[in-house]
């Protein structure tokens, strides 16, 4: 159990979450009309095709980091808009955090999204509560770090990040947007999902679902 | 939706290409989704770059030529360029007297040329001096938001400091124009009706037939307020009111008056609410030195309009008057 | 209906208001409903005046300024001008050397056009010649029809005559002129959605979400026939297939290729079916030698475009470049 | 009976009219969305509305031609389009028909209407089944003149001239249009009724209720 993301592993969650970005695209286009300018599905999905593309061409890196980075980069250069620059910071540090190795244990996995975390903090200089995707991914990571503190199973600590981050998107419901374009509605912000958030906690259940062996959607 | 266009997906590439058409004497780089004026770099001028998404046109691809802007880096519908974009604008079009960006008031578009500029300095040596434009009087400047949105003052900054570079300023005295122009303007608008975001395929926004959207951004984002539809000559002071309230545009040497329409109101709307406008202006003892009204930062298909202030002295109404030469405003030359 | 207006009918007049106040190198009497270039009438020029219903701004108002229109008349919405109008601005605007009236073609303009020109010869002694323009492929010309309607070459006669009233020609030459653009140009226009005309209150027709109009007019008359909603690259078709079957445009010095926005379609679009347009015309051997792409005989609030292309020889393309300084078209001055 | 319309009666002819047209301004303009360009009701409304005010001018005209000439003065200076030229020419010429007397008798009524039929006809270059107004006014105008020649009282004949010209109204749904802005759809103009011959209808059904006494409406 030390090993729990290899190469393929890592490409097995990329490739889920681009799928599950496209199946939701029109959702997330849609919470995004609610607040914001109807982009986030449009916007995500291009950048996860491109993600995609560039994973299985030939000359493609065949190490974590370098996956990692490859996507980080891709995403900033490709989808554009808030979440742009913050998905793609997400992976570029998680990179930088992760090295040039060949898989990563459940303590350098959670270090990665740690880093990834602080990174997003610093770029939209966020904070938990503000209506945005740091909503679902503080809890995500929060929870998957202390579950491992506490000794619980990787396959149980990341269901359990799953869970937080889709918890933490539903706590943006009643939230007031301070952050980003919802901002702008004030009070007419509260009582709609972040789309952010929304597509966050997609990312970690496509970790759940492909890193827990035999786990097959929720 | 009823659009002109084949795949949504394409339809800024394509509208690109068409732009770079119909004007030879623009360059457009389709691959980036760059329009440059064709004969970028001007030797010892400081070069002027803006960008967003699309969507806003003629906003801004249209405002590259002399006198405004260099080039132009363009988003998606609505979504900021990504930095790389970004930054092979600003290599192409720096003569070595450095280049300015001109950045809406928006957290993506925020960000993205942020990293450019990281990246530009980085890399290329290219100086780089970012200023953000953020007019927009319906949202409050304040901890619980973004901060103001850019939009009307947008234009009128990248005309003035156009013709800034032009006249011959340095890095640091165009990016201060530019700065003057922010600080001194300010906007408002009104949508009758929502925009269609392509990808989308349906109005971002529902708005009932008797309602207006007080307040609305460029975005389909929706505004302050909701209110049963007006006559236009109460949309004026809603427009005018919360404008005035902000900033003391009387005396000196007054205003430039910039009526915008969002998209599909025509000119006919267009002047009527200008006239509108000028008369609540008269009645508040703002003096109009030089207007502009049609079309310049749209929002799609979106029906509604948009008031920009910008008070004026001496050297602002120099530089406005100074010859353009681009596709969306031209003259002098 | 959604417009920014006081009441219906006072929307002509209000919009004249507005734009002589963004204008001061206009003249507007809104008594007659009247824009004229402020320094009319211009000693030893002839003088070209055109007039129609309103909702088509930014024809004809504005058009009108040096190397363009001296004058342009303005009817209710989409109602042709009354003859007293159309007389007033003919005496107007004479300098001696005589005055062109460019009349569109539909029943309501010729017949008030020819009442006044009746009217000014008798009373008045100034010397008039009217050229109807008659571009508008979607109509048969016959015994069954009012025969084609003017269209998309109102504006480019309108500019190109002007730049041969400023060149000096006399009033047959200047009339000349404006029957050779009506010639050689052909038009074609489809919408996506109707107009409402303000005293209507209600859009003209009924276009369910999936179907367009081809061979539509500028009025909101229903066009040649329905069909479902294309990509624009088949609509690019559509439009140029029956203009070139109509006229050969290949050879010579090429065209003036000039897509034309009907109003609620944004820019963005416009210059997407440009690119289109100019592929379909690579295709077909025509060369574009020079083109426009705008919103500048509109529709009200009808979402669609129509395509005008002019058969230009060298003389042609000279007038087109010269200077003309209108608050619709500019260049050159 | 020889002297049927003074000035008095036009008055009222013209007063009913306009508020005829008023009160079917909407259904004008109904009719011209589907085979024109969507003002007939708009801008005949404001033609009559200015008709009246001249008529109510203290300056106005007292005595038959002038009116008549005044009216189509100002229709033609009002009204616009293609209405404005073919209204105004009718009373231009019924004016000069008419000439500066203070009432009219059946014959001269007939004569004037004749001469405002021809007026209408040269103006406009059409002929009866183009789907126009003069598909009203001809047979009212024929009606007029051969019931008055075959010695029908005025009353009738008055009547019977506003009948025809509502049947000539509605034989215009099954024509195909040739002249106006109907004639751009072709074959699809066929099954709508045209806007002009509606509001023509209206005037002769006017004429009759005023001009027959005690007549009120139909
Ligand atoms: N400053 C920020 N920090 C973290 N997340 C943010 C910030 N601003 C916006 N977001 C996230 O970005 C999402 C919107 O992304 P997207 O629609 O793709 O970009 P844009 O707002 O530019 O259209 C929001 O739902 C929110 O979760
Ligand atoms: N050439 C013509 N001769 C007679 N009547 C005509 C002619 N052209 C149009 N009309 C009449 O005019 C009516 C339309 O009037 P209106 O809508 O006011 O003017 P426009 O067609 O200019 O909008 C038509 O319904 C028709 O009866
Ligand atoms: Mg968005
Ligand atoms: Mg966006
Ligand atoms: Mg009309
Ligand atoms: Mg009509």
């Amino acid at each position: 159990m030390s090993e729990i993301v290899d190469v393929s592993t890592l490409k097995s969650w990329l490739i889920r979450f681009a799928g599950d970005v496209e199946e939701h695209a029109a959702e997330l286009t849609e919470l995004d009309s609610a607040i914001g300018d109807a982009d986030h599905g449009s916007n995500l999905a291009r950048g996860m095709k491109a993600v995609i593309t560039a994973l299985v061409d030939d000359e493609a890196p065949d190490s974590i980091g370098p996956i990692l980075k490859q996507s980080g980069m891709t995403l900033v250069s490709t989808v554009g808009g808030a979440s742009g620059p913050l998905y793609g910071t997400l992976f570029l540090r998680m990179a930088a955090s992760a090295g040039d190795c060949d898989a990563l244990g459940p303590q350098s996995l959670a270090q990665a999204f740690r880093a990834g975390l602080d990174g997003v903090a610093a770029r939209g200089k966020a904070t938990a509560g503000e209506k945005t995707l740091l909503d679902a991914l503080i809890p995500a990571v929060d929870t998957l770090e202390s579950a491992l503190a506490e000794g619980t199973p990787f396959d149980d600590a990341i269901r359990a990040a799953a869970d937080a981050a889709e918890a933490g998107r539903d706590a943006t419901i009643p939230m007031l947007a301070t952050k980003g374009r919802a901002s702008y509605l004030g009070e007419r912000s509260v009582g709609h999902q972040d789309p952010g958030a929304t597509s966050l906690a997609l990312l970690f259940r496509a970790a759940a679902n492909t890193m827990i062996d035999g786990e097959d959607g929720k | 939706m009823k659009k002109l266009l084949n795949a949504p997906s394409d339809i800024v590439v394509e509208s690109l290409r068409g732009l770079g058409l119909a004007h030879p004497e623009l360059r457009v780089d389709l691959n980036h989704r760059i329009v440059y004026r064709s004969d970028a770099p001007v030797p010892g001028k400081v070069a002027l770059i803006s960008g967003g998404g699309s969507g806003h046109e003629p906003l801004h691809g249209g405002f590259v030529g002399p006198g405004m802007l260099d080039a132009a880096v363009a988003g998606e519908v609505f979504t900021s360029p990504v930095p790389d974009q970004i930054v092979e604008a600003t290599k192409n079009v720096d003569s070595g007297a450095g280049v300015v960006h001109i950045v809406k008031n928006y957290t993506g578009d925020v960000m993205n040329f942020e990293m450019a500029a990281e990246i530009a300095a980085a890399e290329t040596g290219v100086e780089v001096v970012a200023v953000v434009t953020d007019d927009d009087v319906a949202v409050q400047d304040s901890l619980y938001t973004a901060g103001r949105r850019g939009v009307g003052v947008t234009v009128l900054a990248e005309k003035i400091a156009g013709a800034a570079a032009d006249a011959g300023r340095d890095l640091n005295g165009v990016a201060d124009i530019v700065r003057k122009v922010n600080e001194n303007g300010r906007s408002m608008g009104v949508a009758l009706t929502s925009c269609t975001v392509p990808a989308a395929g349906k109005p971002t926004f529902d708005l009932p037939g008797t309602d207006m959207e007080i307040g609305i951004g460029i975005h389909g984002e929706p505004g302050r307020r909701r209110v049963p539809l007006a006559p236009a000559k109460e949309i004026a002071e809603m427009l005018v009111e919360p404008i005035l309230a902000d900033l003391d545009f009387t005396g000196g040497d007054g205003v430039i008056a910039f009526v915008n329409g969002l998209g599909a109101s025509p000119l006919l709307e267009l002047y009527l609410m200008y006239g509108e406008v000028a008369a609540v202006l008269e009645k508040a003892g703002v003096r109009v030195a030089r207007s502009l009204v049609g079309p310049y930062i749209t929002s799609l298909d979106m029906a509604g309009c948009s008031l920009t202030l910008l008070k004026v002295d001496d050297e602002l109404v120099r530089l406005w008057d100074a010859p353009v030469r681009t596709p969306g405003l031209r003259w002098g030359v």
